[in-house]
């Protein structure tokens, strides 16, 4: 059987246009989506997770139901429970994973926290001048990278959003536009650029402090090794463009500066508008990382890093962040959820998962399920089940179901723990 | 009044109610902190002796003790050891002293008082929480050891006072208020400020957006550390009578911030 | 034994992102993210050939992985996200959140120690 | 159930504080019912369930403006109860805290007056976490692509067709525009600033937009009528584009929170009221109905899609600024803002919006709004009420603003006061009428069951700020102000037929980024829907 | 009474209310703020043509300013809190803002708050910097020099103003050897100022005149020179006379003033008789009564 507009969740890009091809329940074969696409779709059986608990220091095999009931005496009875992760899920487990943590009085943080945490942060700050990914298709005569590698990591964006697609007023596709990619290294996308403005790492910041300043006529000098005549270069390129659209990625939100590489980004576009018109869009990562903020913000206000233990939520990154929670062991259980801290946070913080009853509740078997106290299996999300994802421009797409699962998904063990705890 | 903590664990604990004006007003032994999410009394926590001083002393470390001496308006608050997040937050007068460190948001969005900590302070001392406006609108935080990043982030009055070295996006988003640091300053210091004094008695990097004026001995500066030496703060006749460099910033903002760099 | 510093940039590829589907126990996500790109310079200075151990130390840990030839500028060399990389970051996030994954400093050289395998890390985490 | 004994006060079917009883069964008023269950409304008002007609309640504006906002949140906390969850209220309240506060005064239906299309399922995300009312949305449509093409085309049927294709597609209930043409101008940092200034790249002019969907409008016989967010919102003189927008056609019209609409005065300077203008416009003419966007000082949080009004009020604060633009269909702006007694600007828009309550003669015309959160938060309608109630209030409240209010606006010269039975018909009763809900916003038997009770004291705002008891679909949902059963309300969509030619399929795939079999929105996102046929 | 001699008049100054502050002007030097301070206070001498009456008070040494530099008290007395102000900004903007080095800064405490440095901040033209030490705000106007610092508000309080004694002798260079004694004793005295040059004044009037147009004219009554043709006060003796007139924060610093500087003059040879001016107690608040400043 051939799946059509099949929904890849995957990254941030949620290509919407694949084609699968299933047969005897199994994925045989997909169209158009990139290598990483392909690659989920036709292992999404490989190194699938069961349902475990460790006794004696040992993972050892369960009824489902048996992991979730231990899942629920741990948050039941913890004083400080982190639930962390949520961006490879969708909107609905991601809803119920929220309510589960106003019930237990615990932290609820998502993958948000270390990729684009800082721009959430910085947005509260100045605010943002954003379009959805058409817009820039119809319309964008110069496209800016900065800090980001869709070359590497968002493999359909040049073709279906940003570079080479065509659109309402861009009819000649490629040729009517600019790219510029900013970065400190060559990479898959610099190739693409008519302007690669090659930059010592961490000297983001500066760069962008610049520019600002010489679109508002000052002169700066040559700052950060990038001389001042590149910087007036580019700077006159930005408020002469038509409409401009700046991505950025980790390269500006995990690099010294972070948020305030973000702050100086979204102003610098906020001030290209009183010349022109000028949008900034931030590269998110998982497939359904901005679902995760999404839901976490309709629901409590804010976007990551939520503490409930005075009932209410409350918000501080640094604070209610996993990584710092972590690092300064203040939780006392944790359940990990669509993603695997392990393999993403600095090993240090990584550490006290190990030391206290840790859930994983995953499709596959993770690096954070090789330490944890109770493993879950559950259905791939927009492979064996449906539900709400926000592409990286907040548009909610509705993933599809191309194979049936073994286990239940995330969402009905979310709210089967819930249930438990309640009941408990 | 003297409390000790009694608690051993890691967990957080939010204890707001450590605050002179409200241990002076309500019945002490029913006051309300977290622990984790677990609502305790206060005695479950701290052993609450000689009740009657007004005066509170906190005999012990309270590292992991959040907000205390939030939202004061009067009286002394003493910590024998570290002092957790949010230390003085929002407060609008009296007096905080801490022995040891302090965590991060040390007298965040404060509007008055003194808090004086011996050895270092966390990030963002004296800042607007996420999404404000304003940080710090008035009042001293002096910080005898090292701070972190971004202190005085979107400060508007006030003085933050470091006499050790500080990191990064000191002034950040700066609207007004003094920052002075007798130690050395971390890289983008001043970054977007509107307005606002920042004094560093050491060399330091600046950013491109920060332009030199010219060089001076500032009278309203003479009159500030001559007012400062009121708190015992390293201020050498040198600094008052010395030449400093003026460098206004940040270009990328409104650009009348500025950086004053001592030159001796 | 030459020690150099560099500039270490973490981030996704391509191959890391197909390989993690496949599974992080699996032979391809170890080929792939227990790796270094570096300049060819630099790792002639460093008297290391392709495929070789080489070992990263920053002030918050070191980590061993094969080091693979790339156009990166000379003082920089690029990890990809993964269980190795971590274990040179510091988890200070400084109040943000957001531990600083780019632009740490590291030092580079050769070593005779082997990769660890995601289950050594593991059980290095474990351990404590 | 049974009512004993309140004081009705239901305008639709003409009882204006009579003492009866109501009867309620399977969530229906009724004849008699034999249901035990009595609420003892003695001395206590009863009325339909408040209806409130133009809302930011659902969706990616609104929850943008949430993100943007953790200094208010942390001002008002909600902590959860064993029937409630948590949330965050002050100017851009969580979804639970939304459902929670219109129930708790009384509200039962509420309209989110303005969507993108293709950001529908995340309006209808967010309805499905919003509990107690009833809810219904507004696509806009007033700078879509197609509705640019097929007018510049002079396509009528395929522009008739696709507007209830669209209306279909994202399960919504009437035709919003907002700045028609001036939003898609935006897209180039432009701006259309007459009813006959071209659209950029577009042979159409607003007056088009506006006179071709009150057409289609019509002619697709929708329960509501075209609702218009007026070009020129915000500047000072548009009084007169307001009522060249009013005079353009002879179709009904809804003109939306009229109050940002009706400015007199050449610039910020000489700023005074042109609502005695507008209000006799309308009092002279039947087919304009309007809600006013009442101002009410203190926090807010402004946003709307008219993007390049959001520009405007971003270079003059300085405060922080959202735009984010939607492809082939509309754009939004966001910023926060404080109005202050103490500001002459300010404080004369919140006389005009009172003047126009007080000078349109007829209440089944003009509707409470404060545009929540634009002109301030929803749940200070008690306090707008107590203004038209009491000359006292308003006068009260008038002498602590700036002191050229009286120069520049004719509030204090009007002592009109507003009877109950005014305030039941500009809350429920008229805007369950002009959103063609057959079912609410009345008493008589066969209507839904959402009644607000409430106990009238001396001071009108506290009387209408908690409800006494809020029955909805037929369960006391509210009980002393305070919720007392959770509830999940349906979702009003209008059926208008309507199909996707290939046409509109062929455009998706060349110019929108979402396949076209990605966009309508699926059945999963309305667990209770209520679909309403046209024709 | 008499005093070394000298007979004291059984007759008593009438003074008047007065409103008054306190600025303190410091410089790169002595020299400079004197300069300011002087430039400040010309001019000053009665309100009736000048606006106000004011004068140096004393030096301040660098220890006890702000800033830490030499500086200059100037007291600033006016009939009204407007006029005061009026005068100040006048006085501080041309005379203290455009001294080399000077600063300006509040030197008293009162209840009443007069807003200058919140004013002159305008010359800044835009460039001007806040900053709050405190409770104090001084604002920073760039000038070609470097920068003004100047006060925010300086506070004022109600003053005593016209405090006075006359000194009788039998010339001129008596007298004015007298009233230079006097000046110079009076100048000890804090809170006080002699706003005619040198602190002394020579034309001492009377209310009235026999030209309408005029409400004041010359004291004929101790004019020497027209002892026979008017109903003079003076004893045939009496060859000239000299008055001092004096303004005081408080009327307590005034009556010192008055001994100390009435003890002063009184020890010259030639002087004949101290008397004070007054219009019959119907005009002024204070009345001072000259026996009483000496323990009667």
């Amino acid at each position: 059987m051939i799946h059509e507009h099949v929904v890849c969740p995957f990254c941030g890009c949620l290509c919407d246009d694949l084609e699968v091809t299933v047969e005897d329940g199994k994925v045989v074969n997909t169209k158009r989506g990139c290598i990483i696409a392909k690659s989920k779709f036709m292992n999404h059986d490989r190194d699938r997770a069961k349902p475990m608990l460790r006794k004696d220091d040992e993972l050892i095999g369960v009824s489902i139901e048996e992991a979730m009931d231990r899942a629920a005496e741990i948050l039941r009875s913890a004083d400080h429970p982190l639930i962390y992760g949520l961006s490879s899920t969708e909107c609905d487990a991601q809803r119920a994973a929220t309510e589960l943590a106003e019930l237990v009085g615990g932290t609820i943080d998502n993958t948000a926290s270390v990729c684009h945490g800082p721009t959430l942060v910085s947005v509260q700050a100045v605010g943002v001048v954003k379009c959805t990914l058409g817009e820039i298709k119809n319309r964008a005569d110069l496209v800016i990278f900065w800090g980001c590698n869709p070359g590497e990591a968002h493999l359909r964006h040049f073709l279906r959003y940003s570079v080479l697609s065509k659109g309402l007023f861009t009819q000649e596709g490629r040729k009517d536009r600019t790219v510029i990619v900013v970065d400190v290294r060559e990479n898959a996308s610099t190739k693409l650029a008519d302007i690669f403005l090659k930059i010592r790492p961490n000297s983001d910041f500066e760069i962008i402090s610049a520019l600002r300043a010489a679109i508002k006529g000052h002169e700066v000098g040559d700052v950060a090794g990038v001389a001042d005549g590149t910087i007036k270069e580019v700077a006159e390129k930005m408020k002469s463009c038509k409409f401009g659209v700046l991505f950025f990625g980790l390269g500006l939100t995990m690099s010294k500066g972070k948020h305030m590489n973000i702050d100086a980004a979204l102003s610098l576009v906020r001030d290209l508008n009183d010349y022109t018109k000028f949008a900034i869009n931030s590269m998110r990562g998982h497939f359904n990382v901005a679902g995760a903020n999404e839901v976490l913000i309709w629901q409590t206000g804010y976007p990551y890093s939520v503490n409930f233990s005075r009932g209410y939520p409350r918000y501080n990154p640094g604070e209610f962040s996993a990584v710092d929670v972590l690092s300064r062991k203040e939780c006392d259980a944790a359940l990990i959820i669509a993603a695997d801290p392990l393999s993403s946070f600095p090993l240090r913080a990584s550490e006290h998962l190990a030391k206290i009853p840790t859930i994983v509740i995953d499709p596959k078997n993770s690096m954070t399920s090789l330490v944890a106290e109770v493993v879950i299996p559950t259905a791939m999300v927009g492979v064996e089940c449906e539900g709400t994802a926000y592409r990286m421009d907040c548009i909610p797409i509705r993933l599809r179901k191309v194979v049936e699962p073994e286990f239940p998904s995330d969402k009905e063990v979310l709210e089967e723990i819930i249930e438990k705890v309640k009941a408990g | 009044m003297i409390l000790r903590p009694k608690f051993k664990a890691k967990m957080p604990i939010e204890a707001e109610c450590i605050s002179p004006d409200i241990l002076a007003e309500k019945r002490i032994e029913n006051l309300e902190v977290y622990h984790g999410n677990k609502r305790r009394k206060l005695s479950d926590l701290f052993e609450i002796l000689d009740v009657k001083t007004k005066d509170v002393r906190i005999e012990g470390d309270v590292g992991n003790v959040k907000y205390i001496g939030a939202k004061m308006r009067s009286g002394k608050i003493i910590i024998d050891g570290n002092a957790g997040m949010h230390l003085g937050s929002e407060m609008e007068g009296g007096e905080i002293f801490v022995e040891g460190d302090a965590g991060d948001w040390v007298g965040a969005e404060m509007r008055g008082g003194l808090i004086r900590i011996k050895g270092n302070a966390g990030n963002l001392v004296g800042a607007a929480y996420r999404g404000s406006k304003v940080g710090m609108r008035q009042g001293m935080i002096i910080v005898e050891g090292d701070a972190g990043h971004e202190i005085g982030e979107r400060m508007k009055r006030g003085i933050i006072a470091i006499l050790g070295d500080v990191a990064s996006f000191a002034g950040a988003h700066m609207k007004g208020g003094t920052i002075l640091c007798f130690g050395n300053m971390g890289e983008r210091t001043g970054a977007e400020m509107d307005r606002g004094t920042i004094i560093a008695f050491n060399p330091l990097q600046l950013l491109p957006t920060f332009h030199y004026n010219a060089t001076y001995n500032p009278v309203f500066l003479r009159f500030c550390l001559r007012e400062l030496r009121k708190y015992d703060l390293p201020i050498a006749d040198e600094h008052i009578t010395g030449r400093y460099e003026r460098y206004n910033g940040d270009l990328t903002e409104l650009g009348k911030g500025e950086i004053l760099v001592w030159k001796g | 034994m030459i020690r150099m510093e560099v500039v270490l940039i973490s981030g996704r590829t391509a191959k890391q992102g197909a390989s993690l589907e496949v599974g992080k126990t699996s032979e391809e996500y170890f080929e792939n993210v227990a790796v270094i790109m570096m300049n060819e310079d630099d790792m002639k200075e460093i008297g290391v050939q392709e495929g070789e151990p080489v070992k990263i130390s920053t002030e918050f840990g070191s980590t061993v992985v094969k080091c693979k030839k790339s156009e990166v500028n000379r003082g920089i060399a690029f990890m990809p996200y993964g269980p190795w990389v971590n274990m040179v970051i510091g988890m200070d996030t400084h109040g943000t959140g957001m531990p600083s994954y780019k632009g740490a400093k590291a030092e580079i050289s050769a070593t005779d120690e082997n990769v660890l395998t995601v289950g050594e890390i593991v059980d290095l985490i474990r351990r404590g | 159930m049974m009512i004993k004994n309140g004081t009705v006060y239901d305008p639709l079917n003409g009882i204006d504080g009579e003492r009866m009883d109501i009867f309620v069964e399977n969530g229906k008023i009724v004849e008699e019912s034999k249901e035990k269950e009595v609420i003892d409304a003695s001395g206590l008002m009863v009325m339909p369930g408040g209806v409130d007609i133009h809302s930011h309640i659902a969706g990616s504006k609104i929850n943008i403006g949430r993100l943007l906002r953790p200094e208010d949140h942390r001002k008002d906390v909600v902590p959860r109860t064993e029937i409630t969850r948590s949330g965050v209220g002050y100017t851009v309240p969580t979804t639970f805290v939304t459902g929670y506060r219109y129930a708790e005064l009384g509200y039962t239906t509420v309209a989110e007056a303005a969507v993108p299309p293709i950001g529908a399922r995340h309006v209808h995300e967010e309805f499905a976490d919003t509990p107690m009312i009833d809810k219904m949305m507004f696509p806009l449509m007033g700078n879509n692509y197609f509705v640019l093409k097929y007018i510049e085309e002079d396509e009528f049927e395929k522009l008739k067709n696709f507007v209830a294709f669209l209306l279909n597609a994202t399960k919504g209930y009437a035709i919003k525009m907002v700045n028609p043409g001036g939003v898609e101008s935006w897209k180039w940092g432009k701006n259309v600033e007459s009813l006959d200034d071209k659209v950029e790249n577009y042979d159409v002019t607003p007056r088009e937009v506006i006179t071709n969907l009150a057409k289609v409008n019509e002619e697709l016989g929708l329960p509501h009528s075209v609702h218009v967010h007026c070009n020129n919102l915000g500047a000072p003189g548009n009084f007169e584009t307001t009522i060249e927008t009013m005079s353009a056609l002879r179709e009904r019209i809804h003109i939306t929170h009229i109050q940002f609409n009706s400015y007199a005065g050449e610039d910020w300077a000489s700023f005074a009221s042109g609502a005695p203008e507008v209000a006799n416009y309308i009092n002279k003419n039947e087919h304009v109905t309007c809600d006013v966007g009442q101002v009410v000082f203190g926090d807010a949080t402004t946003m709307t899609a008219d993007g390049p009004w959001q520009h405007t009020l971003y270079k003059l604060t300085g405060n922080k600024w959202v735009n984010s633009d939607v492809e082939m269909e509309t754009g939004a702006g966001i910023v926060p803002y404080v109005f202050r007694e103490r500001n002459l600007v300010n404080a004369i828009q919140w006389a005009i919006g009172l003047e126009l309550f007080l000078l349109i003669e007829d209440p089944w015309r003009v509707y409470l709004t404060t545009d929540h959160p634009n002109a301030g938060p929803f749940y200070h309608y008690p306090k707008v009420i107590s203004w038209l109630m009491s000359n006292e209030k308003r006068g009260e409240l008038l002498a602590k603003t700036h002191k050229g209010v009286s120069k520049m606006t004719t509030l204090s010269d009007i002592d009109r006061e507003y009877s109950l039975y005014e305030i039941a018909i500009i809350t429920r009763a008229a805007t369950a009428k002009a959103l063609g809900l057959r079912d609410k916003g009345h008493l008589g038997i066969g209507a839904d069951a959402d009644i607000a009770i409430y106990k009238l004291e001396d001071d009108f705002e506290r009387s209408f700020s908690r409800a006494k008891y809020v029955i909805k679909d037929g369960e006391i949902v509210v009980r002393d102000g305070k919720i007392a059963k959770g509830h999940l309300g349906r979702t009003f969509w209008v059926d208008a037929g309507g199909e996707a030619t290939d046409e509109i399929k062929e455009i998706f795939s060349e110019y929108y980024t979402l396949n076209f079999e990605n966009y309508p929105v699926q059945e999963e996102y309305l667990p209770r829907q209520e679909v309403i046929s046209c024709k | 009474m008499q005093i070394d001699g000298v007979e004291i008049e059984d007759t008593f100054a009438e003074a008047f209310k007065m409103y008054a502050t306190r600025v303190l002007i410091t410089a790169k030097n002595e020299k400079w703020a004197l300069a300011s301070a002087a430039s400040m206070t010309g001019f000053s001498t009665s309100v009736i043509m000048c606006g106000c009456e004011a004068g140096i008070e004393c030096e301040v040494p660098p220890e006890e300013t702000p800033d830490g530099r030499p500086g200059t008290n100037v007291l600033v007395f006016a009939v009204s809190e407007k006029d005061l102000e009026t005068q100040l900004m006048r006085r501080i903007g041309q005379c203290v803002m455009t001294s080399p080095t000077s600063a300006c800064f509040n030197n008293l405490e009162g209840d009443i708050k007069i807003t200058i440095g919140g004013k002159l901040r305008f010359f800044g033209d835009g460039y001007q910097i806040s900053k709050l030490l405190g409770k104090r705000r001084l604002w920073r106007i760039p000038v070609m020099e470097g920068e003004f610092v100047i006060e925010e508000k300086f506070q004022a309080q109600k003053a005593v103003g016209g405090g006075n004694f006359l000194i009788l002798g039998k010339d001129i260079d008596h007298v004015l050897e007298a009233s230079e004694k006097a000046v110079d004793a009076i100048k000890k005295v804090r809170n006080v100022i002699a706003p005619f040059p040198g602190g002394i004044v020579r034309s001492g009037s009377k209310i009235g005149s026999r030209y309408k147009f005029l409400e004041a004219s010359t004291n004929t009554a101790y004019c020497p020179t027209l002892k026979a043709m008017v109903e003079s006060e003076l004893p045939r003796d009496v060859n000239s006379v000299l008055e001092i007139v004096l303004d005081g924060l408080d009327v307590e610093s005034v009556n010192e003033a008055m001994r100390k500087g009435i003890e002063a003059a009184c020890s010259v040879d030639g002087i004949i008789k101290i008397t004070a001016g007054n219009y019959g107690g119907k005009l002024g608040k204070y009345l001072i009564h000259l026996h009483e400043l000496f323990g009667d």
